[in-house]
């Protein structure tokens, strides 16, 4: 299956006159002399760091057929990481190159090639690096290490950098399909747990129904415009005044819907919680980066691509479901216990801040969003690492309690995660606060006042259970129900931290209103014990936190990685 | 005679909304993924259907995508049906609950 | 010339050095030290006016005014600290000084063997120093900081035995009543300044060279009503008149020299001051001063009554207090305020004699305040006796002593002003000579009561710490001192059983004061034709502000004769019924508990308030407000966990949400058709 | 607008940072030295105050020691800091209160993690009062809740979570719309500035009068209601008492003392300074909220159960008189509430530190049973009575100056608000001498008669609040120097905008220049060219 689609690729689009051809590394040249019969132009460069990864995938699979069984276990995510590496190698090259020249057509006009595409590629490209380096130590922990794994991730980003490269409804297609059905399968992934097969099937009958809609959409538009080109339809659509333009809203509509499912936009979320908790840890943490920014470039070239000229149409559509994808998210997120279930519904709300930049359909707008999904992706990464490592052997313990008496065990880690949790909380100095206020800003500077400030409140209800979290951590690790707060129930479950205890008798302060907000449903839960013994923390994972950990506070304080989202939208 | 293209189009318009209540009804998981794959046959009729009447190669093109694709779900998907009904035969969708709230 | 600069130094230096220093300095040591340092304010006060004195001769309008520093420079508001040597001051601090000095060398001997004995001077000294500058102050805003100094003091002062409930409370009712009244001088500071821009008693009043009120000329009616009723409400917190009263009985929980030097000369005689210095303001505004002159006339006759059912010695002085202060307050409403200020001196010295003879009475019977328990003292002692009764005499307006002068001059002006006024100021002389001879009768005649009293009080354990607090409380709420602040008692080591006269140094003020309360009349007695005090205050009071009252000489005589009269009357009435034999409590219970305006007051007012202040802490911001907050919160984890179970784990739910999502957009889409 | 070369304002604002990472980076081992090196960072950030201070120069109504550096440059955004009269004294409080709140109270627990969490607090505190760019002013007064998150929640009290959590999420969501406010003002004056979006104070000040009134007083209202949470203004305080009674001793002494005069600042700064007009258009509605707030911060106080409550709704009345004298647009009014603002650090930070002395010694603070301490404790009774009194505005102590100046200033533009505002006067003394009779007059039983005295090292500690309470309330001179110039220009500024809206100029000899750069097509001026004539004393005495 996979050979028949890396064949089609390869063999519908290589077809270059010798010039075509220029250097590139090796593995590519050879076949391209060989099939210069077909004269259908091929700039490999546009499609580099795609190529990379896709070819990546094939070695990777020969090579384990070749090796013996069990013979170096850490030789695939070693690859994985080379191959991605190379992947992002060739788009910083790409960057370079596209320089600020207009967005060009390649590869029979399938594939956009500018700055908006190459950020996508550099995105995906280090999120599978950040997936390899965690699934590592995860695998061998699971007993699961194999070498599919790897595959499917580069060929999920692979699927992820067609998206983003599309330039028409039916590549965005084919890209959608290839991702998500690698994803499928990784969800289904851990063959001892019941939930991650439920996961799997839940995603797999969700996203075909989804895509099925998407691809209805599609044909519609189709119908519409005459073409699935997004350039020749907003030509097309600036040109003519349809008579009666059903058939087009209806194809947008569906196509917001198809892609609205894949960002997880409320009332499209339904499947994200289940898929999140039931996944493999480090491939949530890859999903939440890869499927979301891919989602999330899609919509984007068909709403400001295609549709650019529809913007009164489909703007007030996109204000609600932001609207209630931040508010919805945030509340949701609080009820839960279970910490990779919270992770879902956060990254639920945090998809609403970049639907606010897609709202203002501004080039301001754009930016924000692709700074927020920029370093979102090193956020999510950092706080799945987190979770992988605390959550222990089989994934026994995801709910709160694991991440209790952190600060305590292992003070470093928990430092980290804090940095993430106030990052995702929106706090000043970090990426997060500095993403929030792109979005912001370029939704007020579209007089979006209203859409503005629920954001900003959705951010502080959203920093309610990151700060709960954050607290859990430095909290006591020993659990005993004596202490029970009698007056106005704490926080569920938040005994006063017996490091931090003053020896002193409460200081009462009476009123007889003065009840908690308790937040748990069926009264205080009875948070269990925290895992013993001390968390290790392998030297992937390690890597990846210094790197996300860094990253985060470096984009939060000074303006390169701002620019570098500026530039990625010049063509909007 | 010809038939005006318009019909074709409600056609696939009604097999789109019969596989999507499938879908939607029906328990049984591999029913339910039949129903997927008629709503994307309707999908290639729609295309057939505005590709004739645009009169441009285009759409009949995208059509052997949507095969493709269809195809490639086919597999994977009954592959991990299989993985997870090996043990419970008689199981339907429903029974896949255990992760909610 | 900066005498005057010492006036207020040593005080404060006084009390600096026993805040810091007391502890070590002990018992005798640091009464003395105070007591040297304000007879050197007082010599320093002298020299100052000598030389005021002199100045005149020289014609400059006898006005000095010494700058010290700056104290609020904001842009339109300048504000100085700076004395102002003018008349009125210059009385008020020969008087305030003199008084202190001879209080502070009394209490010397009062206070020995009592453990706070440095913080007491401490407090002495700066209630001295706040008082001076509250009356040599040449700003309203300066007077303004000694006038809330001296608030502090009598808080430090009455509540001097914190460890007695009732001084504590009697403390803080004290603080807050004044505070109430300093509430009224505030908003005048505001309106002085909005009108003026300017604090400066020279600015606001104007002087004779400058014309009146800083060249303004003339004031409309109704601000200088505003400001004269606000100045005056300020003055009536300070000086316990009617609606602010209830503070100063109470305030008879401090030590005794405290009441006599606060709570008879000096700081309730500020309110006097203020109405004397605003004169130039009251002059616009005639119906200002009607309320001036009826406050202070109903205040005079209501105390005057319930002085009469008093049972414990000082709570009478000082009902007698708060009458004497509605006669000046009365004279100051008629426009005489010369006579106001004469009657505020006499009464200094003859109050302040006869608080200082009640102590010493305490002192002999060991803290014993009820009269009923006191009787044929005046065999036992021999000095405080005589000076009780020249006091006595004084007070009660009979001819030779000082209070007659003054008290007379007042009446003839309140005679020229109103009737009605003379009737009440005359029928209350009656009554105050009633009650003062009840008072001598009670406790220098008749049978001596306290022998067997002596055998059942709990008698105070010897050393420091207090004894139980006694539990006799005499009817009507007088709280009585009796055992509480024993400590003291034990340094005499004696138990004769027989009172015992006081030591020298505390006996000789009480000469000094009988002395003074004699030649009164020197100072202003016009009926035998001196007037130095009434041409001393010329230039404060120019005719143009205080046209001169003239009554014609004979019926001045006429109504001299009739209050005489009055007066020989109570006496005679006081002594015949109460010398003899022990008489039950004559006085109807509804004088005894001050007409009853306290308990209704508590009732109607405090009551409430306490229940209205909870409501509004516990229903309204603990419930209400804070209630709304944790509302919002509970809602949106409420809608959290509703939602919850939206998440139902079955696929074709998830299907249907998705289907459900599709359907309000297509619906949405429909209906934009053809619209934009 | 004097550069001085050395940037010694934000050598201010990154000490403490430092002393943050140096102490937290102490090695486990060591615990011991954390204390000192935390005290060492915050003495040194205060002798750096001290030359602020020192060399600022008195009658410059402009800013002083203004630095600036390119920060976001795409959006305008620039680290501009510089201080005035008005912040000058509020950074000096902040560097005094800090190693007093550190050095002062007993601490328990992890004390590492407590300096790091305070030095922050301090340098990000000390950042917003000399923020001249409205982004980084923001950035630091969210960045405020972080720490002060962690002190309460790490440190505090029974309730602590709650309160810790109430505490941060109230304050952020009101910051929401100070964060929208500021965002639509940047791009709403940005067509006015040639098409360049700038956070620059002085750059907004001057255009923002131009845009249309309704814009102005929307954002306006935006900002109020951020600043209206973090003063606490009263319908928006309910998260304060709960904040500064969980705090601990040091938490609440900073809390209470610097933390609620960002809003204050804030509003004064932010909000008249940038957009005057709209400030004269809502200011009734403020005031309103200011004078309700004196009478029912006292009332409420009055009958609180627990002691360090009772302090903390004491605050909500003080707060009632700054927000009187700011908006009573007078040069007494705005002196005396920055001079308020002073005044109630120093005095409420004593107030919770004595508290907490009490705590420490008899473990607990409801009023009931507690009694007759000063029987045992004189000193500690003696301090508190001082303190007591400054907050109940004695003249002669820091309480009256700032109270009388706010009352003066309020009377002459809006009468009746300064007549409720007077009344606070008596209900400030009802209630915290009601306390302090029940705590410490009245006969002492049980556990109250052998309470210790102040101890050396807490009598050390509270010294310099003390000479700061009698010193400002006795000679104010060299502070209103100060604080004056930069207020007038102020209040020049505000006439200035609204002709309509005329201030009596009180007292005599006060002339009001038009500030030069309010001539919009002038060059770039800035606010130091104004003018205000040296103003001439009254006729005061003269000797």
């Amino acid at each position: 299956m996979i050979g028949l689609l890396s064949h089609t690729l390869v063999g519908q689009t290589v077809q270059a006159p010798a010039t075509g051809c220029q250097v590139t590394p090796g593995k590519v040249t050879g076949l391209c002399q060989a099939f210069n019969s077909l004269h259908i132009p091929v700039e490999y460069r546009t499609i580099l760091p795609l190529l990379v990864l896709s070819i990546g995938a094939l070695v990777l699979l020969v090579i384990s057929a070749v090796l013996p069984k069990r013979s170096r276990p850490g030789l695939y995510p070693l690859l994985t990481v080379i191959i991605s590496g190379l992947a992002a190698g060739a788009s910083v090259f790409q960057w370079i190159d596209v320089g600020n020249h207009a967005a060009t057509k390649a590869i029979g006009n399938q594939i956009f090639y500018d700055r908006f595409s190459v950020l996508f590629m550099l995105l995906i490209s280090v999120a599978t690096l950040f997936g390899a380096l965690l699934s590592d130590s995860y695998l061998q922990r699971e007993g699961l290490d194999g070498v599919e794994a790897y595959v499917l991730m580069l060929l999920a980003s692979t699927g992820a950098m067609l998206m983003a490269a599309s330039a028409g409804t039916i590549m965005l297609f084919l890209g959608l399909e290839i991702m998500s059905i690698a994803l499928y399968v990784m969800t289904a992934y851990h063959r001892r747990r019941a939930a991650s097969g439920e996961g799997g099937l839940k995603y797999f009958i969700l996203g075909s129904f989804s895509s099925a809609i998407f691809l209805y959409g599609a044909a519609l538009a189709y119908g519409a415009t005459g073409t699935t080109q997004f350039d020749e339809m907003s030509v097309f659509l600036a040109r003519t005044t349809l008579p009666n333009d059903g058939i087009l809203l209806g194809g947008m509509a569906l196509l917001i819907v198809g892609l609205g499912f894949k960002v997880a936009a409320v009332p499209f979320h339904f499947w994200s919680p289940d898929v999140y908790e039931a996944a493999p840890t480090p491939f949530t943490g890859y999903m939440a980066a890869v499927a979301k920014a891919a989602g999330f470039a899609g919509l984007f070239r068909v709403l400001l691509e295609g549709f650019h000229s529809q913007e009164a149409n489909w703007r007030p559509a996109i204000w609600l479901i932001a609207v209630l994808t931040l508010l919805v998210g945030s509340v949701l997120a609080i009820a839960q216990r279970d910490l990779k279930r919270m992770m879902a519904y956060s990254s639920i709300s945090q998809a609403g801040y970049v639907l606010i930049g897609l709202q203002s359909a501004s080039s301001q707008g754009t930016a924000g969003a692709l700074f927020y999904l920029l370093t979102y992706t090193f956020i999510i990464a950092g706080t799945f690492a987190v979770i992988g490592l605390v959550q222990g052997e089989g994934e026994a313990r995801n709910d709160l309690g694991a991440i209790r008496g952190l600060g305590r065990r292992r003070p470093g880690l928990a430092l980290v995660m804090l940095l993430f949790l106030l990052a995702q909380a929106g706090v000043p100095f970090t990426s997060g606060f500095l993403a929030k206020f792109y979005v912001i800003a370029a939704a007020v500077n579209r007089g979006q006042y209203a859409l503005a400030i629920i954001g900003m409140l959705a951010a502080a209800i959203a920093a309610f259970f990151y700060l709960r979290v954050g607290l859990l951590m430095y909290s006591s690790p020993e659990v005993d129900e004596t202490k029970e707060p009698t007056d106005g129930a704490a926080l569920a479950g938040l005994r006063p931290i017996p490091g931090f205890d003053t020896p002193r008798e409460p200081a009462l302060s009476q009123g007889p209103g003065a009840v908690a907000a308790s937040s748990d449903g069926d009264g205080a839960v009875a948070l269990l014990a925290p895992p013993e013994g001390r968390v290790e923390i392998p030297f992937t994972v390690g890597i990846t936190l210094a790197v996300c950990a860094a990253f985060t506070i470096f984009a939060g304080v000074s303006s390169p990685v701002l620019d570098f989202a500026k530039h990625a939208t010049t063509y909007f | 005679m010809t038939v005006p293209g318009a019909w074709y189009l409600v056609l696939a318009a009604i097999l789109f909304g019969i596989g999507a209540t499938g879908l939607l009804v029906r328990r049984n998981v591999l029913i339910m993924f039949m129903c997927v794959e008629l709503m994307l046959n309707a999908v290639s009729l729609t295309f057939v259907t505005f590709a004739r009447m645009l009169n441009d190669i285009g759409g009949q093109a995208s059509v052997f995508f949507i095969l493709v694709v269809a195809a490639a779900e086919v597999v994977v998907g009954l592959g991990i049906i299989v993985a997870i009904f090996r043990r419970r035969p008689e199981a339907t969708a429903d029974d896949l609950h255990m992760l909610k709230g | 010339m900066n005498a005057a600069y010492i006036v207020l130094a040593l005080p404060l230096a006084g009390a600096l050095l026993l805040v810091f220093g007391g502890k070590r300095l002990g018992d005798p040591l640091a009464g003395w030290l105070a007591t040297i340092l304000s007879f050197g304010s007082f010599a320093a006060v002298l020299v100052t006016w000598l030389t005021l004195l002199g100045d005149n001769a020289a014609g400059n309008g006898r006005l000095i005014e010494k700058n010290i520093f700056t104290w609020l420079p904001v842009a339109g508001l300048h504000v100085n600290f700076a004395l102002r040597i003018d008349p009125l001051s210059m009385t008020m601090a020969l008087f305030v000084t003199g008084v202190g000095s001879l209080i502070h060398l009394y209490s010397i001997g009062y206070m020995r063997g009592d453990r706070d004995y440095p913080r007491f001077f401490f407090l002495l000294n700066l209630f001295l120093a706040s008082m001076i500058v509250l009356v040599m102050a040449n700003s309203y805003l300066f007077s303004f900081v000694g006038w809330e100094g001296v608030g502090f003091c009598s808080y430090g002062l009455v509540g001097f035995w914190f460890d007695r409930e009732s001084a504590a409370v009697a403390a803080k009712k004290a603080f807050v009543t004044n505070r109430v009244g300093d509430f009224g001088f505030m908003v005048a500071l505001f309106l002085m300044f909005n009108h003026f821009g300017s604090f400066n008693y020279s600015t606001v009043l104007g002087t004779a060279s400058s014309g009146l009120l800083g060249g303004h000329a003339t004031l409309n009616g109704t601000f200088a009503t505003g400001l004269g009723l606000m100045i005056f409400l300020g003055a009536a917190g300070k000086s316990a008149q009617i609606p602010l009263y209830m503070w100063l009985p109470d305030a008879m929980e401090g030590p005794t020299p405290v009441s006599a030097l606060i709570h008879a000369a000096t700081m309730v005689t500020a309110g006097v001051y203020l109405v004397a210095r605003s004169a130039p303001i009251l002059h616009f505004s005639h119906s200002s001063q009607w309320v001036i002159a009826c406050i202070g006339a109903a205040t005079m006759f209501f105390a005057a009554t319930i002085a009469c059912a008093q049972n414990d010695i000082k709570r009478v002085l000082a009902y007698s207090t708060l009458s004497q202060l509605g006669y000046m307050f009365m004279a100051e409403g008629a426009g005489d305020y010369t006579s106001g200020l004469y009657h505020m001196i006499n009464h200094a010295f003859f109050k302040a004699l006869l608080f200082l003879g009640a102590g010493s009475v305490i002192h002999a019977l060991h803290d014993e305040q009820d009269m009923k328990k006191m009787g044929a003292l005046r065999k036992y002692l021999p000095i405080t006796f005589p000076t009780f009764i020249i006091g006595y005499l004084a007070l009660s307006g009979i001819p030779p002593f000082d209070g007659f002068w003054s008290k007379d001059d007042i009446l003839a002006s309140a005679y020229h002003m109103n009737f009605f006024l003379w009737l009440a100021g005359a029928v209350t002389a009656g009554l105050t000579a009633y009650y003062m001879s009840r008072q001598v009768a009670l406790v220098w005649f008749g049978k001596a009561r306290w022998s067997e009293a002596r055998g059942d009080s709990a008698h105070a354990a010897v050393g420091n710490d207090p004894a139980a607090e006694g539990s006799t409380v005499a009817p009507g709420g007088t709280g009585t001192e009796e055992a509480a602040h024993a400590p003291h008692e034990g340094a005499h080591g004696e138990h004769s059983g027989r009172p015992h006269e006081s030591p020298p140094v505390m006996t000789l003020p009480l000469i000094i004061l009988a002395v003074l309360s004699t030649i009164g009349w020197l100072i202003n007695a016009n009926f035998g034709g001196f007037n130095h005090l009434e041409k001393f205050l010329e230039p404060v009071f120019p005719t143009a502000i205080a046209p001169a009252i003239h009554v014609a000489t004979n019926t001045k005589w006429v109504l001299g004769i009739i209050t005489t009269a009055l007066a020989f009357i109570g006496l005679f009435a006081g002594l015949r019924t109460w010398r003899k034999v022990e008489v039950p409590a004559l006085e109807p219970a509804f004088l005894a508990h001050g007409w009853y305006i306290d308990e209704a007051l508590a009732a109607t007012v405090s009551g409430p308030i306490e229940s209205g202040a909870d409501a509004m802490a516990y229903e309204l911001d603990a419930r209400g407000v804070d209630g709304a907050v944790n509302g919002v919160a509970s809602l949106i984890t409420g809608t959290g966990r509703q939602l919850r179970r939206v998440q139902t784990g079955y696929v074709r739910n998830y299907a249907l949400g998705l289907a459900g999502g599709l359907a309000v957009i297509l619906a949405y889409v429909a209906a934009r058709v053809g619209g934009a | 607008m004097s550069t001085l070369s050395f940037p010694i304002l934000t050598v201010a604002i990154f000490l403490p940072l430092l002393g943050a990472a140096v102490v937290v980076l102490l090695p486990q081992g060591r615990a011991s030295l954390v204390r000192p090196v935390g005290l060492a960072f915050a003495v040194a950030e205060l002798a750096v105050a001290g030359t602020i201070v020192a060399e600022f120069k008195a009658h410059d109504a402009g800013f002083q020691f203004v630095s600036q550096h390119a920060w976001l440059g795409q959006f305008g955004i620039g680290w501009k800091v510089g201080v005035d009269g008005i912040s000058l004294f509020l950074v000096a409080m902040t560097a005094v209160l800090f190693p007093v709140a550190m050095y002062g109270p007993k601490l328990v627990g992890d004390a590492k993690s407590f300096m790091g969490w305070m030095l922050l607090l301090e340098a990000a505190l000390i950042g917003t009062f000399l923020a001249m760019d409205l982004f980084l002013f923001f950035v630091l007064f969210e960045v405020t809740l972080v720490p002060g998150y962690f002190l309460i929640a790490g440190w505090g009290g029974f309730r602590r979570n709650y309160a810790a959590m109430k505490f941060f999420i109230y304050t952020f969501a009101g910051s929401a719309f100070l964060f929208v406010g500021i965002l639509a003002l940047v791009f709403l004056v940005a067509p006015l500035n040639g098409g360049r979006e700038t956070f620059d104070l002085i750059t907004l000040a001057r255009y923002a009068s131009h845009l249309p009134t309704s814009d102005q007083e929307l954002i306006f209202a935006a900002m109020a209601v951020a600043f209206a949470v973090k003063m606490p203004v009263v319908p928006f305080h309910t998260w304060m008492p709960d904040a500064y009674t969980e705090a601990p001793t040091a938490g609440s002494m900073i809390l209470a003392g610097l933390l609620f005069k960002l809003g204050t600042y804030g509003i004064l700064r932010f909000g008249v300074y940038l957009l005057p007009k709209a400030a004269i258009d809502l200011a009734p509605v403020l005031l309103t909220l200011g004078a309700v707030g004196i009478v029912y911060g006292c009332i409420v106080a009055a009958v609180q159960k627990d002691l360090k409550r009772l302090v903390a709704y004491g605050s909500v009345a003080d707060v009632g008189f700054i927000v009187l004298g700011v908006f009573a647009f007078t040069s007494q009014g705005i002196s005396g509430s920055v001079f308020e603002m002073v005044n109630h650090g120093l005095t409420t930070g004593a107030l919770f530190f004595l508290v907490g002395m009490l705590l420490d010694r008899r473990g607990t603070l409801r009023i009931s049973e507690l009694g007759g301490i000063q029987k045992s404790a004189p000193i500690l009774a003696g301090v508190f009575i001082v303190v007591v009194m400054a907050a109940v505005g004695l003249p002669g102590l820091n309480g009256f100056v700032g109270e009388f100046l706010v009352l003066v200033g309020t009377f002459i533009t809006h009468r009746w608000w300064a007549v409720v505002g007077t009344s606070g006067v008596i209900l400030s003394a009802v209630y915290l001498l009601w306390a302090y009779q029940r705590v410490f007059q009245g006969r002492a039983t049980g556990a109250n008669e052998h309470v210790i005295d102040m101890t050396w090292r807490e009598k050390a500690a509270i010294a310099p609040l003390i000479v700061g309470i009698v010193f400002l309330g006795v000679y104010p001179k060299p502070l209103l120097d100060r604080v004056t110039p930069a207020v007038s220009n102020l209040v020049a500024h505000v006439q200035y905008a609204d002709p309509g809206f005329h201030i009596p100029s009180k007292g005599v000899g006060t002339v009001y220049a038009v500030p030069a750069d309010q001539n919009v097509n002038g060059g770039q001026q800035t606010p130091t060219g104004v003018q205000t004539a040296a103003v001439t004393p009254g006729t005061g005495g003269t000797p």
